[in-house]
């Protein structure tokens, strides 16, 4: 175990030293931004390492923290360099006119099997691509929504644990469940994001 | 406990969540809920600018939806900094430094200033990169140690690794203080005094709860 | 209990006077009476007061009030002999309450005083380093632990000479006309203090007053034990004269060398507290 | 901006009042230490300031009493 938690960290190190190598080297802003990326992935493979159940509940926050950053950073980019106007209509590949729903379909189907955190980001992922291909019209009101409706779900389920123990299988499916809606709409939005009237 | 602090005055269990209050925590936590409060209430003043070279000076304005904004994330910016201050959580402290840091790059983000938004763009790189030592160093004691209460750590035998509590600060230094000298200065520049405020005052803060936590594991 | 905070911030505005007095002989010029800024206090209080116009008249005021409870609040964690980082994160937070006086007034110059005081927080970390080089020693971080400590040891002076060199120049990085005073020099008029005059301008002084009795009391508590009062008193004077003779011979630093120098103390300090972790089992 | 004498008188009596109840309070043993000192950290700012301003909101066309050595 010892060993090989320490080949991990030994392996994350060096992965650090890279990204942080690389952003020293890097000067232009908006590649700066692409490479914080980077950071942020092995911060979450030192999170990942400790390979226990809390390793997955200590994700989840990092990766929301990251993401939020990012969105942040994004925002701003754009506003400092002056890019108000939404970009025009950018990737022309066949396959996102013909299979989109199909694509997404098997993607949110596979999320939901798996169910959770993972689940969540995998279905997200067919959600992304499914607005990537035909998002014209997001409803981001609704997205919302579910958003804020699962997170009082998976509250509700912390507080049956706290509270009421002995059903905690029903907890854990609730928590599970909203977990899965939470994350994949999260993750929606960012395949939505691309200014406009919305953003 | 008798933790660095002084004697500890209350502890809230909530779940395996604790949070505590020894005098020193307790100091930082009125103080951080006293600038909240005053954040809250105020207005933003008009910052009196000298164009360059002449008599002239004009007022900088501050715009009601900007105004509402940046009060909206100085609030957040304060109920971060209340949570890092109280919690005896490594990884919930972790979680609320970071928050502090995107907040601290909202605050400034709203205003329409090319210098500001340069400053906060450099900050904001900082904040995020730092969050690889911050979430690091809390992930490592985990491994390590096994569990990340602090008061558990301040009274186990388990040694906390001294590359831990190094990425702490680190982690810590990146998201507040270090850009102090680089960026914090020019985002301090921007109007709206009870909300620029928010951004030294947490980072203080955070700095200041590092040095008990550090010293106490 | 409030007649404490009476004289501490009379004796601390006391302390203050005897400084300017002590600089101008030092430069040949008479320099006003010792009691001139008590006079000081008392004068800005009678006169007008308003808030200006483009001020955030909120934080304008309460920014006044905070200053005062601080460091009100600091002088009863000496008193009581708590930690002595509580008495640290007051002082770090007396940046931001300069900070708030600078920026709520909308004045150029005391935004100037603002920014500066927040760049100078290069002189905050040499009192970690003092605290670190304690605990080696002590155990612990409350005041009075400290004061037992040294009742037993000896002054903190004799066993951490560096540690009471670094609080020695935090302690000079607050005092007006020191080297490190770049908040209110005088070519941004005078920093954050500009747009608080009349009245606020006296609770300033308060603060002023109450800060220095705070600081030179606290120093001479951590670094030489307890002592009867009156001798804590000339104690405190002495080093208030020294710190007097200190600001009258040096120049105002600009704000890069300011923070530059403020810089190699913390490094030099840091390789001291290494030393010490290598040395001390 | 003109602050209304009563105002002052009024925030001046009530801090001044508090200091000296838990003054005596303190001295009666009736509260602790630690409470005097939170009731004096936040009156004494509020004392300080309305003692200034009061005594400048009493004043007509007199001499300031303290201008001058």
């Amino acid at each position: 175990m010892i060993p090989e938690y320490s080949l991990g960290l030994f392996a994350a190190f060096a992965t650090a030293a890279v990204a942080f190598y690389a952003l020293v080297r890097e000067t232009d802003d908006l590649h700066r931004l692409l490479l914080t990326d980077l950071v942020e992935i092995v911060t979450l493979a030192f999170i990942a390492l400790v390979g226990t159940d809390l390793a997955e509940a200590l994700i989840l926050p990092g990766l929301v923290v990251g993401i939020s950053e990012l969105i942040a950073l994004s925002e701003i980019y754009r506003v400092k360099e002056g890019h108000i106007h939404p970009p025009r209509k950018g990737l022309r590949i066949e396959v996102m006119d013909s299979a989109p729903l199909i694509m997404a379909a098997i993607l949110v189907g596979y999320g939901i099997v798996l169910s959770g955190f993972p689940g969540g980001a995998i279905a997200g992922v067919g959600v992304i691509f499914y607005f990537i291909c035909r998002g014209q019209h997001e409803r981001f009101e609704l997205i919302e929504t579910a958003s804020g409706y699962s997170w009082v779900l998976w509250i509700v389920a912390f507080f049956t644990f706290m509270l009421f123990p002995q059903y905690w299988f029903c907890a854990v499916m609730l928590a599970g469940g909203a977990i899965l809606v939470k994350v994949m709409a999260k993750m929606s939005l960012i395949g939505a994001m691309r200014g406009g009237p919305n953003a | 406990m008798l933790s660095i602090g002084g004697q500890d005055l209350f502890v809230l269990e909530f779940g395996d969540i604790l949070h505590y209050f020894s005098p020193y925590t307790l100091t930082l936590f009125l103080l951080a809920v006293l600038f909240t409060g005053l954040a809250i209430i105020s207005r933003p003043e008009e910052q009196i600018e000298i164009a360059f070279g002449g008599d002239a000076y004009y007022a900088k304005e501050t715009t009601l939806p900007e105004m509402r904004f940046r009060r909206f994330m100085a609030i957040a910016c304060g109920l971060a900094s209340i949570g890092a201050m109280v919690s005896g959580d490594l990884f919930n402290y972790t979680l609320f430094t970071s928050m502090v840091g995107i907040t601290n790059v909202g605050i400034v983000a709203a205003v329409k200033n090319r210098h500001v938004l340069n400053a906060a763009y450099a900050y904001g790189i900082v904040a995020m990169i730092a969050t690889l030592p911050l979430f690091g160093s809390a992930a490592l004691i985990v491994a390590t140690t096994g569990t990340l209460s602090i008061p558990a750590l301040a009274a186990g035998g388990q040694a906390v690794p001294l590359v831990g509590k190094a990425l702490l600060v680190l982690g810590v230094v990146g998201e507040g203080m270090a850009p102090f000298y680089a960026a914090k200065a020019e985002m301090f520049r921007a109007p709206g005094a009870p909300y620029v405020i928010m951004c030294s005052l947490s980072s203080l803060l955070i700095f200041l709860r590092v040095v008990e936590i550090v010293t106490t594991i | 209990m409030i007649e404490y905070l009476v004289c501490a911030a009379a004796f601390g505005l006391l302390l203050l006077g005897i400084h300017r007095k002590v600089i101008a002989r030092i430069q040949m010029r008479p320099g006003p009476p010792v009691w001139q800024e008590i006079l000081h206090a008392l004068k800005f209080s009678f006169k007008s007061t308003w808030v200006p116009r483009t001020a955030s008249a909120t934080l304008f005021v309460g920014i006044v009030l905070v200053a005062i409870a601080i460091w009100s609040a600091a002088l009863f964690v000496v008193l009581a002999g708590e930690s002595i980082l509580i008495l640290i994160g007051i002082y770090m937070l007396h940046k931001i309450v300069e900070h708030g006086f600078g920026l709520s007034s909308g004045s150029p110059y005391g935004k100037f005083g603002g920014v500066r005081s927040v760049i100078s927080a290069a002189s905050e970390i040499p009192l970690f380093v003092t605290i670190t080089a304690i605990y080696f020693f002590t155990g612990s971080l409350l005041l009075r632990d400290i004061v037992a400590y040294q009742a037993v040891h000896g002054p903190l002076l004799l066993i951490v000479p560096p540690a009471a060199i670094a609080m020695y120049l935090v302690i000079l990085s607050k005092l007006p006309f020191g080297p490190f005073s770049i908040v209110e020099s005088k070519e941004i008029v005078s920093g954050y203090k500009t747009e608080h005059f009349g009245v606020w301008r006296a609770a300033l002084a308060v603060t002023d007053g109450l800060k220095t009795f705070v600081l030179l009391y606290a120093f001479v508590l951590i670094f030489l034990g307890a002592l009867p009062f009156w001798l804590i008193l000339a104690l405190m004077t002495a080093v208030l004269v020294s710190l007097s003779f200190v600001c009258a011979i040096t120049p105002v630093l600009s704000p890069y060398d300011s923070v530059t120098v403020q810089s190699i103390i913390t490094g030099l300090m840091l390789a001291y507290i290494g030393y010490l972790w290598w040395v001390v089992p | 901006m003109a602050m209304k004498r009563k105002t002052v008188e009024y925030g001046l009596t009530a801090s001044a009042l508090i200091i000296v109840i838990a003054w005596i309070a303190l001295t009666t043993g009736a509260i602790p230490l630690w409470a005097a000192e939170a009731v004096f950290v936040v009156a004494f700012p509020a004392l300080v300031l309305t003692l200034g301003l009061w005594w400048r909101a009493g004043g007509g066309e007199e001499d300031f009493p303290f201008i001058g050595y």
